[in-house]
């Protein structure tokens, strides 16, 4: 426990020096032109680089370019750091840093009673307090009284530290995130050359603003360290965190994915042909691996979902591994399509980074309402793999295992991310792509495995996988016809057949049923195969699930973290796993589509932890789940 | 003719697939077919580098029938496939077959920009004024008037046209022919094989069971010397066996028809094809019979950079480890030593 | 028991006179130009006129007119009639009339063994058999000696009947299937006079064609009295079937369902708004509301399908019934746009002719696999209400109740039927509109319940059904503003507020389960609320379950049949009822959806018959499974 | 200003909602819901009678600060919705706003349509060249190299032209306008409201964070003057302040501008505009600068006959019980008595 997490407002008698700290939550939150994501960004990779293990997570506004100084308006970044692993961004912040009035209103409910607040003084005006919906100024009038705060006139310290470079008022006064970010650098302790070296990177063409940055940030660390404070602000060293040794960065999942996709194909011995719609919080996969377009990715902006999904499938006939990408109405319209590929039995991986539904719902917001959707949401017997991601990082390994899923049964496999681990970064041990496993594809010979007396077979399948050959044009010999209506089985002909037709549809269900014995049986995250109660989850409720079953766990409670990467098939072995457990609590956010999942397949009565809000869970909300199943009290 | 090897030279026959065709009898499609195989025979293309994709319609069982590589889809999408095939396999010989409704009803956003970004494809719309495999509605082609189970008392939507829809999208080659004009179908058929970039094929093609004659103002055995005008770069815009020609009317900015030898009208009064001029082909995709004839042949065909021929190899072959590894590794990064460990 | 259900091939002896049966199953097959579906149709009409019950399942080719003589191009016609009430279209076929080689290739495999068979000799020929895939004639070579046969020249007779008008050889061959209909009116004692009537209407423009037809007919009928006939070809006569009294005609299921809407919106006091894309087998509702534009319907053929739910949508947002119609392909396009009526809250019935799936799958083939989609085929937390109809006329009232559901709740209704009860036809007691009970809207008021203090409240609910005002555009003083992005409780503004979201999507999925409250509980179609088994079932299953329900009850066992019309919500008693129940085996043409379903809400091992080969249930492959359960031999 | 009844006369302020504009400050939008309310009140237009359909995007947030009624649908399916709207109520004024992603990419297949069944709505494209809501995506509007997230190395895919691409769909009332200069873009609103059936406007709006200064080439101070043209039915096609002129350039089949004055050209020489000749129209439509000027106004307008306006008002009130039971009573029908029943 530290400093910050006393429950009292009186602060702690004064203590020189710094103190050590476990972990600290920050929230930095201010208008969306304050360069707040910047800011936050910025302070994440310092903190990584001191060696602390931390989590973010960017909280972004709806509007493109609110304006100034409205609610609606604030951006805000928030992150956790710490000594020890650190799971998730944290649930209320110790600290929050203020850059105007607008964000002190949206954020300060957020705010631990007895958490530290840190505004720009400076920009609390007559005009934007009432911007803000301020009848009173907060400053002032004892709405504050319960934080330990310091009000700094950031504003004008910016404008007095950049004034030599002659910058316009407005330019001049985008410098305070630099001159907050150097304040806190210091209370951190955190170095500022990586920083300093970025800046003059970012603005290589405008170096009197690049320069102005950079004096911005010097001004406010050694403000911290010369100006006269209260011992509230007196920062805190925190311990390098347990973390294995090697080279790391800081990953999003968006990005995590992306490469993931470029690993896979590279292991496939494949070309990656991506095909996407832009769309709210999909869209920076497709900006990621466009930029990498050199690296054996080709990509297509499509004029929309349908057409995306279509050039996806396209690329994988022509033999090149076809993925597209969307978030819940673009991966909706996919739907028709997707059942193509499952008739053709073409590899394709689609991407759904969801987000908070239905319909436009809060794109911004995140959710996990898009799990029946995957599992369900095409007509006919068509039944698909799906994966689940369950941090930025794993987003790279479910990736790869979509890749090889996909062409090793000659499926359409559905890679589930949302809107929260697609923004949020998280450091990141790099994998050496040369020690992946690789898992190369064979295409199909003349005259080869598929072929019966020089005749080729489309839809001869594999006896152990199941697949079909795949026979991209240009070979001579192997010319042949598909297409979506049911076929007959190894010929592929036209087949109206009632026998046929049944044999088909069960071939193609029993294919993804037998991937079950090409994954890994289900292990407890933590805990024991059996126990009191399990808690059951997938995808980015992981950090805060897998928190709070460490925290009770620590309290002695026999409590399990369960957490599927693979949501169909489901490995072989999870209905036992779950059935020897007195409880199972499946946290999702959203209605309990996975609980009903389980329920309907082991008739097992998995409860559901349901929370749609937009939000992640916080630890504390699954702490008291739990408490509350076993009877005791938080 | 799945044989291991492509002999250099192969024959109409060694087209068509091992597929029983099963078009209505006397359908338009049967001639489109065969002109096709003849077609590919005669380019000595390769049944091993020739795809075909193709929408849902009767139109579309197409790739059935052909001993190529064929990827039989779904409505209206052939164009965004097609997009796809091409891009990950540039050297690939690609045609797009559709019809009025998967092309242009369903379809209709796919086929604005495939023309659009000009990916260099050869798409054939087979155009019978009806959704023949759904048993005979009207189509976004269908005139006014068009009587069928979804308009009893006529159709009353104003009908697109497929040649000035694809002008009007930004197609760089845009061509006519008609099914049973197999030697004019096929030159067409090679010159849009021939033009690198989007090429836009309409071809009238006869439903005999739902939509049967319905170009017969321009087909019929008597109309067709009248009617028919056959566009060639270059050459004067003459039809009637050269008894007419085509003539701009430069206060209406409009075409009209002439008679050679009448009022002093001579050849040099007419008009001349060019290809390349967008204006004159918007003017020749607009006449309709029987005031004016029906233009056939290539009416534009001026190339453009083509789209998704990829110029670096680089995307064309997998990435190296090495490569990928550098990307990883761009950007801030950071070393953990066993020191920075705690027990 | 009849003289055709004997299972010896040997005739019995021979009874002058006519005998008595219960019910017969004949089936037409002939090539597509021979008019097997209006022969089919004509008969059905005379036998429904002659007061017996039936029920037929025409079986359509693929291909729109494959060439003369394929396999592949062969159309067939199965009616079952009787002196009890009729179910289904029935199993293997007692009488087969095959008019060419490929018909009887293609349906003899159906036929009973020691059936009867009914061929035009006049159609076999060296040519016409090689079409067919014969190597040898099976009139000759034995094929049929387990079947009671009767040859005729059918061809020849009637060019002779016809010679007299004049007609083609192709133009009078058309006759061939009047000729036939004439034999079998004789066989089953039918009248001729509505046919005849119905000729010269139909050829009034040709008036020798007209009567060339009712030559033929009378010709064959002719031929029936007088020819020197086996015994076996001696028809019989069944008594009328015990039908309640009323006014009666044939209705197909997508007749029904048309009229039903139609019915529905009169009933709401609203304006049918119908817009639809073509597809098989759903076009035919678009056809005919098509045609009965002129009594409160607007109809849109749309360029695609989410044109066509967009502009019903539309409709319904400016104070229509909007709805709209495809089959699997369609309904999946639609998916994103059920979605916004989901969140903008307005009335929609979507219809789903389903047909056998994934993807293009089997056009003509019927299958019951869009449940899933139905529950779950949107992105996000968008439930809607899902109803099944069971039989043609039963289309009728469940597209009465669409529009009941979609109007009171203001939400859209998934109604499910299929391409086999779409074609069908069944004797329907045409009911009086005027006694329906009416479920009149009211749309919302200026100052009205949805107001406060002036303000309209688009999304104020009605305590009752949770449903929100419906204002459409027209009315002064409730401008107001809808859309997909998630709003605000009440004034529907938009909102990303956290607590506003979770509330929305819970009050959505309210108001939904509460129509619970509002439809019949569950009782069983046949046998007690408790038992050994009982058989569940949706849609068009329910004709093979019930008459395989009702034979082994007859056989004394302890089954029972529950079949449900309310697939989402389900009745509130459906839990209960189902766990009074030794056994519970749910009968459906896909792989176990409804079972599923059941599993996860009542976690009551409900076990899956599964059919997935384009054709219905056969009444011997249920009575087979239950028996099974029941360890009864069959 | 929901009140219960309204007013003869409204102003401007009297259709703005009570909701807080929320469009990046200096977005061209401003000006445009600007225009669009004074045109309202300048047309005595009814707030009740008046719907605003959109799709998605920052364009498309529209409807919410009109205070009539709205409806902010999905991408790219307003003019479908529109449509369902219009044919259930047509009296209602119907307006779409839309943008150049949200109208021609995802939704141009319902563009098509709408233009080419000739619905009668107005229908405003909002062009920034740009996907803004997205942050920034080029669109298919974009010029080939603009740079953005998807095309960081610039964009290589071919614009569509909204003008041109809406005459070849059909459109018979085609548009064009600037965000800022009010009183030009309230003109011709005024006349797309005016014309009976689908009546197609693009507006190009200047996205100041994504895409910002992109129509400066014609927009700008110093350009404006030589790089803007404004077409008036039955004027001369006169720009620079009538310095300069178009003129037809037979031989070429195309336009050019002359000085007047200049080697003997005078105002006879120039063309007058005629909003009912589509030639004229794709010729102006397809002028670019620096080497033409840009064509303002209304470029074509011949009206014809609309879709979806029933002439019998059959379809436009509930049907009645009798009405039903007679159609339920059509074809063959037989009446069951009590004495065939059986115990
Ligand atoms: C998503 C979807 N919608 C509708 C259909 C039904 N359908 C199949 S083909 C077709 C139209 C065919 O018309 P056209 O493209 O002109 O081809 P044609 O049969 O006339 O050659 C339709 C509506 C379908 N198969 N899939
Ligand atoms: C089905 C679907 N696909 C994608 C998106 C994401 N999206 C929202 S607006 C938009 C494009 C906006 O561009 P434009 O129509 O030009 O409007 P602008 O923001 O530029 O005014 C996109 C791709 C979405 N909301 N829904
Ligand atoms: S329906 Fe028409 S288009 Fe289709 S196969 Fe028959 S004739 Fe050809
Ligand atoms: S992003 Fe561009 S278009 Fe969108 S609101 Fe901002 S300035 Fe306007
Ligand atoms: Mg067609
Ligand atoms: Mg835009």
């Amino acid at each position: 426990m530290n400093t910050f997490s006393t429950q009292t407002a009186t602060p702690p008698e004064h203590v020189s020096g710094r103190t050590q700290l476990e972990s600290v939550v920050v929230r930095f939150a201010g208008d969306s032109g304050d360069g707040i994501q910047v800011l936050g960004a910025k302070f994440a990779a310092a903190t990584a680089l001191s060696g602390n293990d931390l989590a973010t997570f960017p909280d972004f506004p709806a509007e493109i370019r609110a304006p100034a100084g409205t609610t609606y308006g604030v951006s805000a970044f928030q992150i956790n750091f710490g000594g020890r692993v650190i799971k998730t961004a944290g649930d209320a912040p110790d600290v929050l840093v203020a850059m105007n009035p607008a964000a002190l209103k949206v954020e300060l409910p957020n705010l631990r009673s007895g958490g530290q607040l840190l505004v720009d003084a400076g920009s609390f005006s007559e005009r934007t307090l009432r911007k803000a919906g301020y009848a009173a100024n907060p400053l002032v009038d004892g709405t504050l009284d319960a934080y330990r705060r310091i009000e700094i006139d950031i504003s004008a310290m910016t404008l007095e530290a950049v004034k030599s470079f002659g910058l316009s008022q407005k330019d001049a006064l985008r410098c305070k995130n630099m001159w907050t970010l150097g304040l806190v650098y210091w209370m951190y302790d955190r170095e500022r050359d990586a920083t300093v070296v970025w800046l003059r990177r970012r603005f290589a063409k405008q170096p009197d603003v690049a320069e102005a940055n950079v004096a911005a940030l010097n001004a406010g660390h050694a403000y911290g360290e010369t100006a006269e404070l209260s011992g509230d602000l007196v920062g805190s060293v925190l311990p390098p965190a347990p973390i294995a040794p090697g080279l790391y960065r800081t990953v999003t999942g968006s990005e995590a994915l992306a490469w993931g996709l470029m690993a896979g194909a590279h292991l496939a011995g494949l070309r990656l042909f991506f095909s996407s719609y832009p769309i709210t919080p999909a869209s920076p996969i497709l900006h990621i691996l466009t930029a990498n377009r050199d690296a054996g990715v080709e990509t297509l902006q499509a004029e929309d979902e349908i057409a995306a999904v279509c050039a996806a499938i396209g690329g994988s006939y022509a033999g090149a591994i076809g993925v597209t990408s969307s978030s819940g109405p673009g991966i909706a319209l996919k739907a028709e399509a997707i059942g193509l590929a499952v008739a053709t039995e073409l590899p394709l991986v689609i991407v759904d980074t969801q987000r908070a539904g239905p319909s436009t719902g809060m794109p911004t917001k995140t959710e996990q309402s898009d799990l029946n959707l995957a599992m369900f949401g095409r007509h006919g017997e068509s039944p698909v793999a799906v994966l689940g991601a369950r941090s930025p990082s794993d987003c790279f390994d479910v990736a790869v295992e979509a890749v090889r899923l996909a062409t090793r049964y000659m499926t359409p496999v559905m890679v589930l991310s949302d809107g929260y681990i697609a923004n949020a970064a998280q450091p990141w041990n790099i994998p050496d792509i040369a020690k992946l496993r690789p898992f190369p594809v064979r295409f199909a010979e003349a005259g080869g495995g598929g072929s019966a007396g020089g005749g080729f077979l489309p839809y001869a399948r594999d006896p152990e996988t199941g697949a079909r050959p795949w026979a991209p044009p240009g070979k001579a010999g192997l010319e042949h016809r598909i297409g979506g209506i049911e076929k007959g089985a190894d010929f592929g002909h036209i087949s109206y057949d009632p026998g046929n037709h049944q044999r088909m549809v069960d071939e193609r269900a029993g294919k993804i049923a037998g991937i079950a014995e090409d994954i890994p049986l289900q292990r407890p995250e933590l805990g024991d195969d059996h126990g009191a109660l399990a808690v059951v989850g997938w995808g980015s409720t992981y950090g805060p699930i897998n928190r709070a079953v460490d925290v009770l766990r620590e309290r002695g409670l026999d409590v399990a973290h369960i957490h599927l990467r693979h949501l169909n098939p489901v490995p072989a072995n999870l209905g036992a796993l779950l059935a020897a457990y007195g409880c199972v609590l499946v946290a999702e956010m959203n209605s309990g589509q996975l609980a009903g999942l389980l329920r309907s397949r082991y008739l097992l009565p998995a409860e559901g932890l349901s929370k749609i809000t937009g939000q992640p869970f916080k630890i504390e909300e699954i702490q008291r789940a739990v408490l509350e199943r076993l009877g005791e009290s938080a | 003719m799945n044989v291991a090897t492509s002999p250099a030279t192969l024959k109409a026959a060694d087209f068509a697939s091992d597929q029983e065709v099963r078009w209505c009898p006397g359908c338009g499609d049967y001639a489109i077919l065969k002109a096709m195989q003849k077609t590919l025979a005669e380019l000595g293309a390769r049944p091993e580098r020739t795809v075909f994709v193709s929408g849902i319609g009767c139109s579309s069982r197409f790739p059935y029938y052909m001993a190529t590589y064929g990827f039989h889809t779904i409505h209206g999408r052939a164009p965004a496939i097609a997009t796809g095939v091409k891009m990950a396999y540039p050297e690939l010989d690609v045609w797009v077959v559709t019809g009025d409704g998967d092309g242009l009803s369903i379809g209709g956003n796919h086929m604005l920009h495939v023309l659009r970004r000009n990916v260099d494809l050869q798409i054939l719309l087979f155009n019978n004024e009806i959704y023949g495999l759904t048993k005979g509605q009207y189509s976004p082609t269908s005139r006014v008037g068009t009587r069928s189970p979804s308009s009893p008392q006529g159709s009353v939507e104003q009908p697109v046209s497929p040649v000035q829809f694809a002008l009007g999208a930004g197609a760089r080659f845009v061509a006519r022919s008609i099914d049973t004009q197999q030697k004019h179908l096929m030159a067409v058929l090679k010159s849009a094989q021939a033009h690198r970039g989007a090429a836009f094929v309409e071809i009238f093609q006869n439903c005999i069971v739902y939509n049967d004659d319905v170009f017969a103002a321009f087909t019929g055995r008597n109309e067709a010397p009248h009617q028919q005008l056959f566009c060639e770069d270059g050459k004067p815009l003459l039809f009637d066996g050269g008894r007419k020609g085509l003539r701009l009317n430069v206060p209406q900015l409009s075409l009209e028809t002439v008679t050679l030898g009448e009022d002093g009208v001579g050849t040099g009064d007419v008009l001349v094809h060019d290809a390349r001029n967008k204006t004159l082909a918007s003017l020749l995709a607009a006449m309709q019979p029987p005031v004016m004839p029906v233009a056939l042949g290539v009416l534009y065909d001026s190339p453009a950079p083509t789209f998704g021929r990829r110029a670096d190899a680089a995307a064309r072959t997998p990435a190296r480890a090495e490569a990928l590894n550098e990307i990883l590794r761009r950007g801030d990064t950071w070393t953990v030593t066993a020191a920075s460990e705690i027990a």
